[in-house]
């Protein structure tokens, strides 16, 4: 029962989906708005003439399927965030679900989050495509998920992997205050071997010669490289094993 | 410039083990030890340990370690620097050390490099807080000094390393709050797991840590649960109120000095990580270079101290020492890596090695 | 990769990254440099990191004076995202014999002829910038405040990247198999990832070069030599000049990261391609360094490296057209200080091989200076 | 915190000694490390990094890394995980990278 669960049910459901026919022609808006409310800011916003205007503005809105073209204004214009695009045409396997989102941080484009559906259980791990600003007066972000064809209709909401490592805080290099952050940056910007990196940021560099920083590094090339880790090119190791000082060199034995 | 007949570097369970066995075919022998005292890791180590009675079964590490040095000691053909770091091993053949505040020329006939290993480093957010230790300091810190580190521990990693100082923890009186190991099961002798488990200490597999917190030290850490996939599972996060976390989360060979030699490496993960390639005699692709102990692949203290005396008998042979006795000796050795490795706990390593003597083409 | 290309550069270190991007920023498209390795993983990469005006030779200073004026401006230059950390903390060469006295006299006539503002210095006054100079036999010292040091690695990174903007393609992990000629034209350079067809190929890869103009037949007059280095722990800041000492072989500065570098040369060095480091070294630096800078005795060596100079007679540089390989260009023999003079090299290269005005007479550094004649020998070399 | 009963272990500890942390007297035995003394003290905070100026403790114990280094007696980067304890020592945290004197 919606109005004890606040989760739609089945039926409520069935009521907007679109065929399976119109889903895969392409993206198509899906709106989950099934309460008489006095609101009409969707008619408002479609160019399209696809929300018909309202005779009563306590009226549920009606979809032209046909006219519908999945643009998105109505999206970010629905002040229930009742509305979503599919577009069941992205992949044979996979969908796209654009989802309104207004919380922080908003998910960066290639970030795995964690989806949802309408009750908030989790549906799996996907990465999100596309992030759309509201802009600034509007201010709803829509997040492009890709989400398997089955769960299409499924997944209405997203969470961040609060899990995922913060690279800022997590230090690579003890000697240089490296942090796993801007190692990531470099490697993102081309550095491709430990003696690149070193180069660039001095990490492996300081007294203690990467005896601690250097395997990590390695892990994170073969990450990006999608490679072994015995294949990530060790650095030229060079004497001395230890620090010691110009005054014991200078005094010979 | 120190001449000698063999210098082994690492005074470690294979280091004087190596030493022992060279000078008993009557080679002369230089071990560097970077500590105080000999020993290596069996200093730290108070639990009884597995293997035969030629690998001194039953005995507790430090008393091996003591039986060792002993061994070495009264042997009038080694000869033990101890506060002496090898620094470098250069094309000339001569091996450069500290000791003393003084910088030591050694030119050895042969070399053997019983370096051990150095642990492993994870990256997590706020790794490097205060109270965060590597297992081997908390190990100094207890059974060497008798000082505890903190309270409340976390323990990360359920190998052998993690299992054995969590018990060695709870001995010296301080709480583990749990251990936690990313992988499905528990890497270390179920033996010494059902043991902590029974002092009432939860072993947590598939779970691994989010981040450690606190202002100017440790006041406790964020783990979680990972799927099948080892990727974490949302909502199953749980704070821990701790004080120290401990990382044992594996040992890589110590091989700077193999790689300054210019030893062939290959990266074998089954050895936990690169190591020299070396044919049975143990010697590597730089004539004269022999490897024993963890340098060539991180193992059990038992497994070294029969590479190191192999490395031994096989150097001093190759100087023209125990034209007789060698030969057997070494195939004795080589019986009991064998024995050693021949059940499940040894199949890692077997197959980490058959990968190291498959390419690279050292000679057997 | 491409099959054919403008320009193709040998050598990924300073040379050849600042003559892309001096090639590029003039107009010159589909430039491709070729570096066996990573850049700078060559002689830039490995050098002593100063930057000096106080040469004995007029060549050497013209070069190294102009080269200040850029590094002064090439983070905003070159729109650097990171700092080339250019210290302009002077160099102190330190003066222990009366000979040494008299030919530093003559390279600071030289240098003042050229509008380098070198000071002649009494020890008292060098100890006022060095405080823990070892006045102990000090005769005197030249000082010039506008030499320094650069990151040699962030140097190569901001041509890299300047270039990069200007559309030059970079191939690391590359090396140059052999050179194409046709009726003694260059046609292609041969690579490990295929040929590259061009007309221009500019040979820049310092001790390797001489390697490269065999393969079109010519003996450059080349060798190379080790030259070692170490670097030490960051302290604090404590020195601010460049101190050399030909006499005790010895060149050390302290990075604005806090680390010393230092090196000395070795006389009976022999001239072959051993890059090893070695454990005499360590002693025979360690003596010098802390003999003229006691200071220094408490300070610990964290690394050693060696690295190759590529000497040519007179320790000046060579730029010129190969004999026999007609657009072929050879930028190399820099003996040692090739960093340092990088950025008007390539200057100075670019500007000759597009026909332009050179902004110094670029004979002085061609290759006939060796048929015959007196050569104007660098003395002041470590 | 020192362990005064072990089941395993008997502590064989030197002469006890005094020494200075940031010019506060200390007790320790001769033998140990100036990071076991300090340990036993309960002083965990040795120092701060450089650059970030992120907390640093003992780490490795053995001389590896570079989180324990410190003034001792004037003298910077001292690795006092490996650096044995001895009477009066003057023991400081180290300001920035340390200063050569």
């Amino acid at each position: 029962m919606l109005n004890k669960t606040g989760v739609p049910t089945l039926e409520d459901i069935q009521t907007v989906s679109p065929s399976e026919e119109r889903l895969k022609k392409g993206p198509v808006a899906i709106i989950e708005c099934f309460q008489e409310i006095p609101c009409n800011p969707c008619t408002e916003a479609c160019k399209q003439g696809a929300i018909r205007p309202m005779e009563d503005i306590n009226n549920l809105p009606k979809l032209d399927l046909d006219k519908c073209n999945g643009c998105g204004v109505c999206l970010s214009r629905c002040p229930g965030l009742a509305i979503f695009i599919v577009d069941a045409s992205y992949s044979d396997t996979e969908a796209i679900v654009r989802i309104p989102y207004e919380y922080y941080p908003v998910p960066q484009v290639g970030e795995k989050v964690v989806g949802l559906n309408r009750a908030g259980d989790e549906l799996g791990t996907f990465e999100v495509s596309k992030v759309q600003s509201g802009g600034q007066k509007n201010k709803t972000y829509t997040i492009w998920l890709i989400v398997p064809q089955s769960l299409a209709m499924e997944v209405r909401g997203l969470r961040l992997r609060s899990t995922e490592i913060q690279p800022k805080e997590t230090i690579v290099c003890r000697c240089e205050d490296i942090t796993l952050g801007e190692i990531q940056a470099l490697i993102k910007e081309g550095y491709s071997t430990i003696d690149e990196i070193k180069r660039a940021a001095r990490a492996g560099m300081g007294p203690c010669q990467g005896r601690t920083c250097r395997m990590l590094i390695a892990q994170e090339l073969a990450k990006f490289y999608s490679i072994p880790v015995g294949e990530v090119l060790m650095p030229t190791f060079r004497p001395t094993v230890k620090p010691v000082k110009l005054g014991t060199y200078a005094g010979g034995e | 410039m120190k001449e000698i007949e063999i210098l082994v570097i690492g005074g470690g369970p294979a280091g004087l083990s190596a030493a022992t066995a060279a000078a008993n075919l009557g080679a002369s022998v230089l071990v560097l030890e970077r500590d105080g005292k000999p020993g290596g890791q069996l200093v730290k180590q108070t639990h009884k340990f597995f293997g035969s009675k030629k690998q001194y079964a039953g005995d507790r590490g430090y008393q091996i370690g003591n039986l060792l040095i002993d061994e070495c000691e009264k042997n009038p053909k080694v000869e033990v620097w101890t506060d002496s770091t090898a620094l470098g091993i250069y094309e000339d053949g001569v091996v450069t050390a500290e000791g003393q505040g003084k910088h030591l020329k050694i030119k050895p006939k042969k070399i053997i490099v019983a370096t051990g290993a150095s642990e492993k480093m994870i990256a997590f957010p706020n790794n490097d807080l205060p109270g965060i230790y590597g297992a081997g300091a908390v190990q100094t810190l207890m059974n060497v000094y008798g000082i505890v580190p903190g309270k409340r521990v976390l323990m990360i990693g359920a190998g052998n390393i993690g299992l054995i100082v969590s018990y060695q923890l709870m001995q010296a009186g301080v709480e583990i709050a749990g251990i936690i190991e990313a992988s499905p099961t528990i890497g270390g002798y179920l033996v010494h797991a059902s043991k902590i488990r029974r002092a009432g200490v939860p072993i947590l597999t598939s779970h691994t840590i989010i981040e450690a917190y606190g202002q100017e030290s440790v006041e406790g850490a964020k783990i979680c649960q990972l799927d099948a996939q080892w990727q974490p599972i949302p909502g199953s996060e749980q704070d821990l109120n701790v004080d120290v976390i401990c990382l044992a989360v594996g040992l890589s060979p110590l091989t700077e000095l193999c790689f300054q030699a210019d030893c062939q490496m290959k990266y074998v993960p089954e050895l936990s990580g690169h190591v020299p390639i070396r044919n049975e005699s143990l010697e590597t692709t730089r004539p004269g270079l022999y490897v024993a102990g963890d340098v060539s692949g991180v193992e059990e203290a038992s497994s070294a101290m029969v590479e190191g005396r192999l490395a031994g008998i096989c150097a001093a042979y190759s100087l023209g020492y125990g034209t007789d006795e060698a030969p057997k000796l070494q195939r004795e050795a080589l019986a009991e890596l064998s024995e050693l490795r021949a059940g499940p706990a040894g199949q890692k390593t077997v197959k980490g090695i058959m990968k190291l003597m498959d390419k690279g083409g050292a000679a057997c | 990769m491409q099959k054919s290309a403008n320009v193709v550069i040998i050598g990924g270190g300073i040379t050849g990254c600042a003559v892309a991007y001096e090639m590029a920023v003039r107009g010159v498209k589909d430039i491709v440099v070729i570096e066996k390795q990573y850049l700078s993983s060559g002689a830039t990469g490995r050098c002593g990191a100063g930057v000096r005006q106080q040469w004995g030779t007029e060549t050497n200073a013209i070069l190294a004076r102009d080269s200040v004026k850029r590094f002064e401006g090439m983070n905003e230059e070159l729109e650097y995202d990171r700092d080339i950390e250019f210290k302009q903390g002077g160099y102190l060469m330190v003066s222990y014999t009366e000979k040494e006295w008299d030919q530093y006299k003559k390279n600071v006539a030289v240098q003042h002829n050229l509008g380098i503002p070198t000071k002649m210095i009494t020890p008292l006054e060098a100890q006022a910038i060095v405080p823990h100079l070892n006045l102990n036999g000090l005769i005197g010292a030249t000082f010039c405040q506008s030499d320094g040091h650069a990151n040699p690695f962030h140097v190569v990174d901001a041509y890299y990247k300047a270039a990069r903007r200007l559309g030059v393609k970079f191939e690391t992990y590359t090396s140059v198999t052999g050179i194409t000629l046709e009726k003694g034209k260059v046609t292609a350079v041969q690579t490990s990832k295929g040929d590259i067809a061009t007309s221009t190929v500019i040979n820049a890869c310092g001790y390797a070069a001489g390697t490269i103009c065999k393969m079109v037949g010519f003996e450059l007059p080349l060798y190379p030599q080790r030259h070692q280095a170490l670097v030490t722990e960051p302290v604090e800041p404590c020195q601010g000049p460049m101190v050399i000492s030909l006499h005790h072989r010895l060149y050390c500065q302290q990075t604005p990261h806090g680390s010393f570098i230092m090196g000395v040369g070795d006389p009976n060095e022999p001239k072959d391609f051993n890059i090893n480091s070695s454990w005499e070294f360590l002693e025979d630096v360690s003596r010098q360094a802390t003999t003229v800078l006691p200071l220094l005795k408490n300070l610990r060596v964290v690394r050693q490296w060696s690295g190759l100079y590529d000497m040519s007679p007179d320790a000046n540089p060579i730029l010129d057209e190969v004999p026999g390989a007609q657009g072929m260009w050879v930028a190399a023999g820099f003996s040692g200080h090739g960093f340092m003079v990088g950025p008007q090299t390539a200057v100075l290269l670019t500007q000759k091989i597009l026909g332009q005005q050179c902004f110094m007479p670029i004979e002085r550094f061609g290759l006939a200076r060796f048929l015959g004649g007196e050569l104007d020998l660098e003395s002041a070399v470590v | 915190m020192r362990i005064t009963e072990h089941p395993i272990l008997e502590f064989q500890r030197g002469e006890e000694v005094t020494f200075f942390f940031e010019g506060q007297e200390l007790k320790g035995f001769e033998g140990e490390t100036i990071a076991a003394a300090l340990h036993a003290a309960g002083i965990k905070v040795l120092g701060h990094s450089p650059n970030m100026h992120r907390p640093r403790g003992l780490f490795c114990a053995i001389g590896n890394c570079s989180s324990c280094l410190m003034v001792v007696n004037g003298e910077p980067n001292i690795r006092i995980c490996v650096e044995k304890l001895k009477p009066g020592m003057r023991v400081e945290t180290q300001q920035g990278k340390g200063c050569l004197k």
